[in-house]
């Protein structure tokens, strides 16, 4: 059975979605989901695991051999996104119930846990397949449900942001598949790869350029980077907190998960960085970005559309590592997937616990809350601390990688510039600090209960990772680097 | 010359593309944009479809006295994506409508114009 | 001869996607779409796809056509006009498609045999999967089996959508069905009569519609030796019901096959098809792999494919007929 | 014999075709929705059906000369009934012709 298991995270969630529909039972629905990706979880931690210890696993779909057939590759990069996107998932289950309750349509939820798996399966399919055709299916998977998740906000405007999500994530992922044609057209094979091995010999040609652009383009799209992420500070403030909280902290990843893969093992570094010049695209788009939308950030007067805003910035810094194309920014970029994740996951999940009992995401509700919320409150002062990046949190370690990446090619600017964002991060954490800290509460304010133990585990578990991850580093920073060398090398 | 005709039908298939991408970014009616959408899927399709001919070929379906078939692979990849496409093409509908229910319209420049007034 | 054929077509195709740009009745523009899968499907016939043209027929002339229409029932039929032009727009199309042009210069040429594409892997579809798999029609062989993973991720797709499309316009079960709209047609919501009582259209149907099931059943399990297969047949099953909901009215239809029904018949095909992979799994092959099913390879072949063409048959069919229902139960409130 | 079939096919090819234009000329140039109507008809099943006969006559008695009657059979069926609940419609939803119009005024 074990030979089996790296079909497991995708099929059990693809399984339970139709069953999920069929129940009518809320408690069912939720306790059926929530079993599926604790199991998802274990598979994953397993086979993250295997390929750890024993070099990649290939399983191959129906027996049939790459490239006749499909086949799954798992490496340690995508072991590693398997791994974050399956926890993220485990975790935000066990948060969703309550506040589900009191964010979705009280009659949908089936259908919700449904879609929600549906999500989790395209995310997982993306990152474990070997094969490009198939990363566009189940991008289409996840993207489909996603749309649907985020459109079930109780704010009427969800609908406007899931619509142009939609809009813009068709056009991407159609650049996308654009780009595989074009491939496809130069080599007669979609493996990855086959590709790798037979794109060598057509590197310079007009059409593979072509495709380069079209499949950057189109994954810088869904990936957000700027300029390229209107739509997602609507997207993550409108959608229902639960599903902020698992779309900020895996789709976003899985793409840059993709654009890793394509970039480094199937075009090459080679070919990217010396005949394309993509450092000198990516990395100051990338600075840009961060400066921007941290500014940005900073104006906003919901806490969830300043996180939002956030969140790109932080995708400008994973795209700053990667685009330094060294080992060590390479590092930097993988170590920070992870580590955003856990810090992004758990302050929207906080955001989701002030939105259970205020009702409310603005920030000019939340005057006083830190006395009134006191543990939740904390909780957003840790991840923020995270976020900026102070020592002792995961925050740190990748934002150490980027400084040491930046002064290994003697971007003395970057460096300089990369500090100063911390400046900004450290402003728009303030902006909740100083609400919720230093403004009195409204006269008529009511005492608030804390939030229910099951939203707070999540969340607590996230917090403490963020910390021990911040000083045990072997397994982010570790298997970061490994992954990092390991797509210089250009994978087998 | 002889680039002209190896080369005119993927060369309507992008204006085609073109067209349709056209109507996504530029036009500010939701059905439109998606309308403009399906456009742009299925001319990416047509560059696909060629890519798979084969001059003098056949449908790739084994008959008698049948001996040069065009590439079958190119078309089974595109009945997966004609399934995503009108997938994707509901899904966008039904927001359409809901946003029509919440808003009265489905002008983005009259959604865009309400959302200011409401802030 | 075919040369001409082809670029007249083309020709077409350009001049009704221009008209589509420049039509502002979203009404005339759907039937343009409408006439545009045509066209395209009549493309890909020539180019050797039938199947292609046989779904994109289907589908985009069909399904989606129909979906358009039941939407602007329910929003509306005009695009307000807009005199500028939207020059960012403009710039943006023509860098994407010079791009794309600089792109084809080293291309292969047009139905060239020695293109790359027609070197590798697919020589193996051509010349040994007619024996290997035992089915004439190659395109069947290489979507069940050596791609039926990707298949797998298409009807999950289309399974995603009816979710998405049941979440955004199901009606609240405490609302019942008091909005519940006859026909999304325009002559209804004008209080006229509805096409309940076309009376030649109604017998039409009667003597129709099982003919039209008749040929999706034909369509689904010929899908082997000729165009076609689960996918076809089931858009075909969803038009029967489609047209029966048009003519007789929803309520009608909802109790010729209830919602309970056709959810239930959503989640069984994407479960037949999975649970045919993990059937393989469990007699002892790899995921999907179809030999396993049966002591001889091409038989389990056979019945792998039999299976999940079955699969992708009704849950297409019933996602289809789902989505219809739900727009058009949608109403207007 | 066989060359007799093979000009009528072309004969009923050519008909049809230019059936076809007539109505799509038709729909062009007549003035209101359901002379129209009547000019749709026409490429409906007058040139589908001359069309059709004529590709019958160049396949002959085979599997594809059936289906191409069954073809015919249908677009016999369908497409006047398709015309008629255009119609039908048209009326209901209160479209007049114009020329009754016309003849009211008049």
């Amino acid at each position: 059975m074990n030979s089996h298991l790296p079909i497991v995270p995708i099929i059990l969630p693809m399984v339970a979605a139709p069953l999920c529909m069929l129940l009518r039972r809320r408690t069912f629905v939720w306790g059926l989901a929530t079993a599926v990706t604790w199991v998802v979880f274990a598979a994953c931690a397993q086979l993250l695991l295997q390929v750890s210890t024993s070099g990649p696993i290939i399983y191959t779909m129906g027996g049939w051999n790459a490239p006749i057939g499909i086949e799954y590759r798992i490496d340690l990069v995508n072991a590693y996104i398997l791994l974050l996107v399956s926890a993220i998932a485990a975790l935000v289950m066990i948060y969703a119930p309550q506040s589900a309750a009191r964010e979705l349509p009280p009659d949908r939820h089936n259908l919700f846990c449904a879609a929600f798996l549906l999500c989790l399966t395209g995310l997982l399919g993306i990152t474990i397949t070997g094969d490009a055709f198939n990363v566009y299916v189940f991008l289409e998977i996840s993207s489909l449900a996603s749309y649907a998740i985020i459109s079930v906000g109780r704010d009427p405007r969800s609908l406007k942001a899931a619509y142009n999500y939609l809009i813009m994530g068709t056009i991407g992922a159609t650049f996308i598949l654009i780009a595989i044609g074009l491939m496809y057209m130069m080599t007669g094979t979609l493996n990855m790869a086959d590709l790798a091995q037979r794109l060598k010999e057509v590197h310079d040609t007009r059409t593979i350029h072509v495709a380069f652009a079209f499949l950057s383009v189109g994954l810088t799209l869904k990936l957000a980077l700027f300029p390229m992420h209107v739509w997602l500070p609507n997207a993550y403030t409108y959608a229902p907190s639960l599903v902020t909280a698992f779309v900020a902290a895996t789709s976003t990843k899985v793409s840059i998960y993709v654009f890793l893969r394509f970039v480094f093992t199937i075009f090459g570094a080679d070919y990217a960085f010396t005949t394309i010049h993509l450092n000198a695209i990516l990395v100051p788009l990338a600075l840009v970005g961060i400066f921007i939308a941290s500014t940005v950030a900073i104006y906003q007067t919901d806490l969830k559309r300043l996180l939002a805003y956030s969140s790109i910035a932080q995708i400008g810094y994973i795209m700053l590592g990667i685009g330094m194309g060294t080992v060590t920014g390479l590092t930097a970029g993988i170590a920070h997937i992870f580590n955003h994740a856990l810090i992004k996951c758990a302050l929207f999940m906080v955001v989701g616990c002030i939105v259970l009992r205020l009702d409310s995401s603005r920030l000019e509700d939340m005057a006083g809350i830190g006395r009134r919320m006191p543990a939740t409150s904390f909780a957003f002062v840790l991840g923020g601390l995270a976020l900026i990046g102070v020592p002792f949190t995961v925050g740190f370690i990748s934002k150490w990688y980027l400084l040491l990446g930046a002064l290994e090619r003697d971007w003395w600017p970057v460096a300089a510039l990369v500090l100063l964002s911390s400046l900004l991060a450290a402003v728009y954490i303030w902006r909740f600090v100083e609400v919720a800290y230093f403004r009195p509460a409204p006269d008529d304010a009511t005492p608030i209960s804390a939030p229910p133990l099951s939203m707070q585990i999540p969340l607590w578990l996230l917090l403490a990772a963020t910390l021990f991850f911040g000083v045990q580093t072997d397994l982010t920073a570790g298997i970061a680097q490994r992954a990092a060398l390991w797509l210089l090398a250009g994978g087998p | 010359m002889s680039d002209f005709w190896g080369l005119y039908n993927y060369w309507i298939a992008i204006f085609l593309m073109m067209v349709g991408f056209y109507n996504v970014i530029a036009r500010g009616n939701l059905i439109k944009k998606l309308i403009g959408l399906n456009i742009f899927q299925t001319s990416v399709f047509l560059l696909y479809i060629s890519m798979g001919k084969v001059e003098g070929g056949s449908a790739p379906i084994v008959g008698a006295g049948i001996s040069s078939f065009s590439n079958p692979l190119p078309h089974v990849l595109i009945l997966t994506a004609i399934v995503v496409g009108v997938a994707t093409t509901s899904v966008g509908l039904a927001l359409v409508v809901r946003i029509k229910e919440a808003y009265g319209t489905i002008e983005e420049d009259e959604l865009i114009a309400q959302e200011s007034v409401t802030q | 001869m075919s040369n001409f054929v082809d670029i007249a077509l083309l020709a077409f195709l350009a001049l009704v996607a221009l008209a589509v740009t420049r039509t502002l009745n979203l009404f005339a523009t759907v039937a343009l779409t409408g006439i545009y899968s045509l066209l395209m499907a009549s493309i890909f016939t020539t180019l050797d796809a039938v199947d292609v043209a046989f779904t994109e027929a289907a589908v985009g002339a069909g399904i989606s056509t129909v979906l358009f229409l039941a939407t602007m029932a329910l929003t509306t039929s005009h695009e307000k006009p807009h005199h500028h032009h939207n020059w960012a727009a403009i710039m943006a199309t023509l860098i994407t498609g010079s791009a794309l042009v600089y792109g084809t210069l080293d291309m292969p040429h047009f139905g060239d045999p020695q293109a790359p594409i027609h070197q590798h892997v697919a020589p193996h579809y051509i010349e040994i999967s007619p024996n290997e798999i035992g089915v004439p029609n190659m395109v069947t062989s290489v979507l069940a089996t050596y791609r039926g993973y990707d298949t797998l991720g298409e009807t999950a797709v289309i399974f995603t959508a009816c979710m998405a499309v049941l979440l955004l316009l199901q009606r609240d079960r405490r609302g019942g069905n008091r909005n519940v709209m006859a026909v999304p047609d325009a002559d209804q919501r004008r209080g006229g009569q509805s096409m309940q009582h076309a009376m030649i259209l109604r017998v039409f149907s009667k003597f129709f519609i099982p003919l039209i099931f008749l040929f999706g059943l034909y369509v689904q399990f010929h899908g082997d030796y000729g165009p076609g297969g689960g996918f076809q047949a089931g858009v075909i099953f969803a038009s029967g019901f489609i047209l029966y909901t048009l003519v007789f009215g929803l309520e009608k239809a909802r109790q010729v096959i209830p919602p309970r029904t056709l959810q239930a018949l959503v989640a069984f095909g994407l479960l037949l098809y999975a649970g045919t992979g993990i059937a393989t799994l469990v007699m002892g092959g790899q995921f999907l792999e179809y030999k396993a099913l049966a002591h001889e390879a091409t038989h389990g072949e056979h019945l792998g494919i039999l299976f999940i063409e079955l699969g992708v048959g009704i849950t297409v069919a019933a996602v289809m007929t789902t989505i219809f229902f739900t727009f058009a139960g949608r109403g207007r409130s | 014999m066989d060359i007799l079939i093979y000009y009528t096919s072309w004969l009923l090819l050519l008909c049809g075709a230019f059936f076809c234009a007539v109505g799509g000329l038709g729909i062009l140039r007549l003035p209101d929705f359901y002379s129209r109507q009547h000019a749709a008809g026409i490429t409906d099943t007058l040139g589908a059906a001359l069309l059709l006969i004529g590709l019958i006559l160049q396949a002959g008695l085979s599997l594809v000369g059936i289906k191409l009657v069954m073809i015919l059979l249908f677009l016999l069926f369908t497409s006047p009934v398709a015309t008629h609940t255009i119609a039908q419609a048209a009326l209901q939803s209160g479209l007049k012709p114009k020329l009754a119009e016309k003849e009211r005024d008049g």
